[in-house]
């Protein structure tokens, strides 16, 4: 549009002498929660993205939802890793930080690698914030801050002589602070200009005198890198050699949405998401609850015992039914999943996983809650569980639990975590007609002699039983909790009748692993170690085994999407190596399950810090494991 | 279409699992008869139950049903009156299933005003765990667990569906069928969740608890019948209710200008005077109100949830996902890309 | 003993991490004031809270505190109370932590009359998991969770607790202090339960939902003090509260006889009068009632629950071990026994 | 007294030659839920135990309160093994059967012992009740009863005649049916009858008639042994030489409950028990509530979450907390238990196990909660694990909880399941001042520097961190579910701190294990095979093991009571045999631990019939692996 254009940053001379080219690059906004990192972070990101870099990204925000101004607790981070190739992480150490006040700066700068490049808003640096973070005396002043290529911007001064003319005023003038740091990274790496002014047009086209600032901030930080002193280098990532096709950049929340919303087509079942919010699953709920027109009903209830509850009752009903929390919620859940496992009706439990136990570190990413999926739960109530890798991974795992959960009439349990579900990448937007759909036969006839419908006469191929819903004239059943009598689904005590309906049970589910494809194994099949993963360490343990293998030694990597049943080929892969290492961010449950089913002596890498793997902690344990 | 059942019709092949002369036998009768007498496909109802032997209830009865776990009943009923609107749910449930373990899913499906008829069947006690006191057992009341009398003050079921907004609130006794059906009626009718009470008589664990408006003797006294549009008299006429300084009082009928007698009527917005004939009695101890205490419609919350669906689809169309996915910034790698590069170490 | 504190001895090491401008500053400013104004020693009391920004509230407490889990602060209180009848006991939760997850331990704990302060903070939103509307969010409300509008009817709080048989029922605002302290000293002199639902202003998520009793001009019409003893009246005079046909209705104080006016009784046995005077409003959104609704005695849980040890220590002396266990017939097998069998298989 | 001696049965002179003596005796009683079988069954027993006898007991009733009268689900049964010696389980195959009706003859036939005896009350076998039975002509008269002795007794008719002077009348009259069956048995197995009266005329001492009434049917039936021409062999069971001193016959649930008491006063706590009804674990509480004078508190809360949290609170403020459940309410409790282990506090949480999943098979016993009792919870909450292995070890289990619990400030499971909790057993009465004492010391002063008081500053030995109960000057603290900072327990998002606590929480349990008995070996300890078993398996797993030695067979059997953590013998123990037997009332869940522990290929036996197992399903496993 006309006034983007005119507003347009010209293009430049990228003068070769001063412009370093890159293969990838760190970068971690870092500032005040108000100081908007996240969306400095995103914008960047996509301005990335759309350039045709590969990337991948992790928030990192505070569990408060605004501590006080200029405090540690209150620091906000934003890393995203771009790269001329593909990339699996958001990468460890950055080699650039932007760090709006000092107490950013004391939370990352440990972090910034060995002459990387340090931005920061020089005005925000005087006595109250530097004591604030803690420091008795500016560090920018000391040798703290050697080693580092620091560029220092008044950015409070600058973005207020910026404004001045687009009438924003008061306190709203340094809001468009961010933007200024956006203009000088955008300047200093190459990034394109426009689709960030094209952006804030659209977003604030309500508020003119808002995006108006913005974009002038934005120049202004622009301007800045090119007539500051500071440096003279800037640097370049050209675009990656992704897979042809048309990308999208997506957080794994709004992919495992998106991804019910497909099950939810393939299967013909209206979508049905009873839940109570909690962080980190709320967005799903938030993103479900605006496409209504996908007949997806979301149902906020008075907690989660009603989640998966009212998830019940529409299971019965004939919905594709979802719910989903976190630990402490999933734990409420358990009863009525029991419930639910003995009912045999399908549904889906999602749990995006954060740090526990209890309330624990609620916007951390941990995998601690894989044994507590399997056993958590009276009595013997096995359930299927599957775990998404990555963050567009959840949208396949979302269809995944889905097409397992109505084949064979049982609850199923979708992992994700704090990790998958905050962080983004770029997302080949596949063909959904390419995806099979798994259309639902409800039952409409008696199944058993003189016109009875026996609720638990079982298909004998998944040994599923009839989905018979209310409505359907001749099969009125009653259903409960209280162990049912083989094919009549009638109440029993007997005894045989238990052991026949438990080990029936446990058989549906452990039939599944026919049905789910077998563990691939990638890198050095013919390699000695063999690093096992599940959940978010897939972009960490396939970085890891990259860097081994430039380092000139084999790796082989493999990855559990089905962690219970296990796939059929899982035992014979893992005793093909002479090692296999398990990173959790856990104390090691998968590695439990490993030694319990195969009696295999593999060894746990484990981190229970609230934090993701760094790539280079997988890379120098198997280099370890291989000395 | 409506169909000409008979009680039979509505008779499962299990066996009735009561203890003899228990009171859901004839609470079971009453809404067997009842439903027969609706002539609705037996197809279209859902009963839903908690655990209880009132919970037991579902077995019986030859429609769609869950008996499933203590207490989450109205939340699973929750979900199927809002998932289908065509069906018709009701929630079967007992004194400790609905107002202990599970009184937080009843008080929030009724603020909802979820379309489900609610049946709580209270007999004052735990039965199914042989004999212990319930939220609604008699303060001093001794029984497995309070050998020496609870100490729980009680709650009165009416006063707090009302607190908690519930369009429709009754209260009627497992031994008065004809009552019984004529309050069924009345619920069924409503648009909304629909509470009754039911006085139920747990002959092995609570005898003879609502003794006062079911004996002979006793009930000429004690029971008042609320009657819309009539005036609240009870006692063969000779007692009367009135309203004084704001409070529900009982008066000798001769003693007061009969137009000082209340008039009932169960459609009153605002549930002040419903909540202050609650007030009348904490328990089946002496006089005590039964029949319909409000009647009032407002919004359901399974209507309204399809309210949204049918407008979001008709403002927006119905949803295309490869429309959806690809609205949040898409950008294209051509099939040829100049700057190719192979994977690298990272 | 009582001690001479100032505020700041009930402040702790921890910075308080609220949103700059958030009403929970200043409700715990005027609870820390209270506290110090009562000379009692620091220790005896304990704050528990459930999880939300209110239930943050007990690290900012110099006293014994916990931060438990969502919605059971009511329940974990309970077992602090009855077992240390020593302790002032308060609960801090908000309307998703005490009305949403946590409203069945509440009512329980207001219908049993445990000694707990109970201070739920209502902002109409979840304000820590970043804005869906709450069991008190008015309909239509358009929140994170709700962006077509909220469909759920909310729950009155005072209505609510009053049908829980609550003993005590106030309500109070964020920005009026002194007002805030006055309840808390009624609530801390009444024995038994206390509920306050204290209005409190999330300026990021649910900005001045509370204006019309706050806001300089609003307030002046809107704001209904309820005073113990003196007539219900408002707007400087010009608006009243009478009874008409049992219910609370405003009218215009010139246009009824002086004598028909309300005369707020806080202690009435009956609940029904302040039943309906939480009628008047349903959300802070025209006339709304502040003060004290509720203020009557009854046995308190935690007092019968020692009662009852005391009294069977006294009648049966205090319990002997070894004597029970052999209350229930017991044998002696002899030194040398005669019929001497070894152990065979079996 | 009088009054009951002048009602006394004269003494008999046992007349050898027609009675056999027996080294033990299998006896059921079955009959309608009304018929009052656990009474007279009950007092068989008491009899015995008075007698000097070893026994054992396993009731069995119906789910529902009271089914329909004569119908198969209503039909209640008691069995009881007498001995002269000490025996372990209630025995298999019953030598005697009373059938009250059809429906009892049909559901128990089955397991009487070729050749044993059966005694039916003959005026039962109407028309309706053999229907009701599924019987279409009176297997009385039919081969089903050949190869049994059969004692027909007309049980109504005496019971009428017996009681028609006594004052009792109606309905009231056939109820002391139960009797006339007691007395029969008392003469046809020589049972005292003193003990009996007795107890009749103190329990109905304020129904002077009804007693009486008991009395005359109970003596009718005695008489009728005498005088019937049914039989003339009656048997004999000598008393057992069990160790010197005073026994008492008790429950597990008793045990339990007493034992709590026991643990109040060696740790010199008030006890309290927050708690939801919910069979089987309803008892403890019944029992508890009846103890007041003990100092007791007993809070019936309005579910299970309020359960443990009010136990939660008593646990803050200073008491013995304990709280109770089965599998359905152990699910709802799961996230307060984490909570508990974040606070590390001190509290109990029993789980009295039973069929599952979900509502399950409420009044069956199963061993299926082992998994969820350490993996129940979300985030890493490793919590120590307990059980008790008979009637009688409940009591000691509940003391060596607390002592764990109180000790190491940590919750503590405490599992029992329905077979402990209901059976009996003699017990012999311990000296009560020999079980070593564990008095707390509550937090005095505080602990750190300039007088603050540090509530996650531990104990070097134990790692338990203070215990500081309100009302203590100068100690006010604050605790909560969030991640704590060491040492402070201030809130703390670092990662680094996350480790560390993680790993404390998980290292102060696993430490216990230096605490704990070590796991005996019992039988031949150079045997090549080990039966390893856990809970209510002890009994069926030792009797086992006889049976094998007596067919000259060398086996060895380990038990344990403590799960989580292991003793530390426990591998070494393991690995010293050849093969190694874990008998399971579940799937195999100790074995997959034991897998998973010390990738040991032990062999399960597992039953999921919601009934104990017999001691010929493990001798019989047994001699297979010998073989
Ligand atoms: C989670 C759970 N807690 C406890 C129980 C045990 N229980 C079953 S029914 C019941 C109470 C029944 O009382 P009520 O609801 O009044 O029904 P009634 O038997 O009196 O008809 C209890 C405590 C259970 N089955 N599940
Ligand atoms: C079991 C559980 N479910 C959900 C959550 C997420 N959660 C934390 S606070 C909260 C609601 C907070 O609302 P409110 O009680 O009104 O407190 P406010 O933040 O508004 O002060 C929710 C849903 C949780 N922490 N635990
Ligand atoms: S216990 Fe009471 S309520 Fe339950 S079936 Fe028997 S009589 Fe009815
Ligand atoms: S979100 Fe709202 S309630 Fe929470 S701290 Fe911020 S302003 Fe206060
Ligand atoms: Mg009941
Ligand atoms: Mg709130």
């Amino acid at each position: 549009m006309a006034e983007a254009t005119e507003q347009s940053i010209p293009e430049r001379e990228a003068d070769a002498s001063t412009t370093e080219v890159l293969d990838r690059l760190v970068i971690r906004f870092a500032g005040d929660s108000g100081d908007g990192m996240q969306l400095a972070g995103g914008r960047f990101t996509d301005a990335s993205a759309l350039f045709g870099n590969d990337l991948a990204t992790l928030p990192n925000f505070p569990a408060e939802i605004r501590a006080p101004a200029g405090t540690l607790p209150g620091v906000s981070s934003f890393q995203v890793q771009i790269a001329d190739f593909d990339i699996l992480t958001a990468g460890d150490a950055p080699d650039c930080l932007v760090a709006m006040n000092p107490a950013a700066l004391m939370k990352h700068l440990k972090d910034l690698r060995e002459g990387g490049t340090l931005i920061v808003n020089s005005d925000a640096f005087d006595e109250r914030n530097l004591s604030k973070a803690g420091y008795d005396s500016n560090p920018l002043d000391s040798a703290l801050v050697a080693g580092y290529r620091v560029i220092e911007a008044p950015m409070d001064e600058l973005t207020k002589l910026a404004v001045k003319d687009t009438g924003v005023s008061g306190r709203d003038v340094l809001r468009s602070k961010n933007f200024f740091a956006l203009g000088l990274m955008a300047w200093l790496f190459h990034r394109p200009t426009q689709p960030t002014i094209d952006w804030v047009n659209q977003k604030f086209s309500r508020l003119p005198e808002v995006a108006a600032a913005n974009i002038a901030s934005f120049k202004a930080g622009y301007n800045f890198g090119e007539t500051t002193e500071a440096t003279k280098v800037t640097f370049e990532v050209r675009p990656a050699s992704l897979p042809p096709g048309t990308y999208t950049n997506i957080t794994g929340n709004q992919a495992l949405a998106w991804g019910l919303i497909a099950a939810s087509e393939k299967s013909g079942l209206p979508l049905f998401y009873g839940t109570y919010p909690i962080t980190p699953a709320s967005d799903i709920l938030h993103e479900l609850s605006r496409h209504k027109n996908f007949g997806v009903r979301t149902f906020q209830a008075e907690d989660e015992i009603a989640g998966v509850g009212s998830a019940i009752g529409a299971a019965f009903a004939g919905s594709l039914a979802v719910t989903g929390s976190s630990g402490p919620g999933i734990a409420l859940k358990s009863e009525a999943i029991s419930l639910a496992f003995m009912l045999e009706l399908p549904m889906i439990i999602i749990n995006v996983q954060r740090g526990g136990p209890s309330t624990g570190l609620p916007t951390k990413p941990e995998q601690s809650d894989l044994l507590f999926s399997l056993y958590g739960r009276h009595g013997e109530s096995p359930i299927p569980v599957v775990a998404a890798a990555t963050p567009s991974d959840a949208f396949l795992m979302a269809i995944e639990a889905a097409r397992l959960a109505i084949t064979y009439m049982t609850p199923v349990l979708l992992l994700s975590d704090n990790y998958v579900a905050n962080a983004s990448e770029p997302w080949l937007i596949p063909d959904l007609d390419s995806i099979p759909e798994f259309k639902v036969e409800f039952a409409k006839h008696p199944n058993g002699p003189d016109g009875k419908f026996l609720p638990y006469m079982r298909n004998m191929q998944t040994f599923a039983r009839p989905w018979a819903v209310p409505g359907t004239p001749g099969l009125e059943h009653r259903i409960g909790g209280l162990e049912k009598e083989a094919v009549s689904g009638n109440i029993s005590y007997d005894p045989s009748n238990h052991q026949l309906m438990t080990d029936t049970r446990a058989w549906k589910v452990a039939n599944i692993a026919s049905d789910i494809p077998p563990v691939v194994v990638e890198g050095d099949e013919d390699a000695d170690i063999l690093v096992l993963g599940w959940g978010s360490t897939y972009g960490a343990n396939k970085a890891a085994a990259r860097r081994v293998r430039l380092a000139g030694h084999k790796v082989a990597t493999a990855h559990l999407r089905h962690l219970n049943p296990f796939p059929q080929n899982l035992g014979d892969v893992l005793r093909s190596y002479e090692k296999v290492l398990i990173p959790e961010l856990n104390t090691g449950q998968l590695l439990r399950l490993i030694r319990a089913e195969f009696l295999l002596n593999a060894t746990g890498l484990n981190k229970v810090a609230g934090e993701p793997f760094k790539v280079a902690e997988i890379a120098d344990k198997i280099m370890e494991m291989i000395k | 279409m409506t169909l000409d059942y008979t009680r039979s019709d509505f008779q499962t092949d299990q066996e009735v699992r009561w203890c003899p002369g228990c009171g859901d036998y004839t609470i079971l009768a009453s809404v067997q008869q009842f439903l027969a007498g609706l002539g609705r496909p037996r197809e279209e109802f859902v009963f839903v139950s908690g655990i209880g032997c009132a919970s037991r209830f579902p077995y019986y009865v030859n429609t769609y049903g869950m008996h499933s776990i203590h207490g989450r009943a109205p939340a699973i009923a929750t979900g199927i009156a809002s998932t289908r609107p065509d069906l018709s749910v009701w929630v079967i449930t007992g004194d400790g299933d609905g107002m202990s373990i599970g009184g937080n899913h009843l008080i929030h499906a009724l603020r909802r005003n979820v379309n489900l008829k609610i049946l709580m069947f209270n007999n004052q006690i735990y039965g199914l765990t042989k004999g212990q006191y319930s939220p609604t057992s008699e303060v001093g009341k001794t029984t497995k667990s309070s050998p020496h009398g609870s100490i729980d003050y009680p709650f009165n079921p009416v006063s707090l569906a009302l607190g908690a907004e519930a369009s429709f609130v009754a209260r009627t006794v497992d031994m008065d069928r004809n009552h019984t059906q004529a309050i069924l009626e009345k619920a069924y009718a409503h648009e909304g969740s629909s509470f009754i009470e039911i006085y139920q008589n747990c002959n092995v664990f609570n005898d003879k608890a609502f003794i006062q408006v079911t004996g002979k003797e006793e009930r000429v006294h004690n029971r008042i019948d609320l009657e819309h549009g009539k005036p609240v008299v009870f006692d063969g006429g000779a007692k009367a209710v009135i309203f004084r300084d704001g409070q529900a009082t009982i008066v000798d009928s001769s003693s007061v200008d009969p137009k000082a007698i209340v008039v009932h009527d169960e459609t009153r917005p605002d549930p002040s005077v419903a909540f202050a004939l609650s007030r009348l009695s904490h328990g089946p101890y002496g006089p005590t109100p039964l029949g319909v205490f409000r009647n009032v419609t407002r919004p359901t919350y399974d209507a309204e949830m399809n309210r949204q669906i049918a407008e979001a689809t008709s403002k927006r169309g119905p949803g295309d996902l490869d429309k959806l996915i690809r609205s949040i910034g898409t950008w294209t790698v051509a099939e040829t890309d100049p700057s190719g590069n192979g994977s690298k170490g990272n």
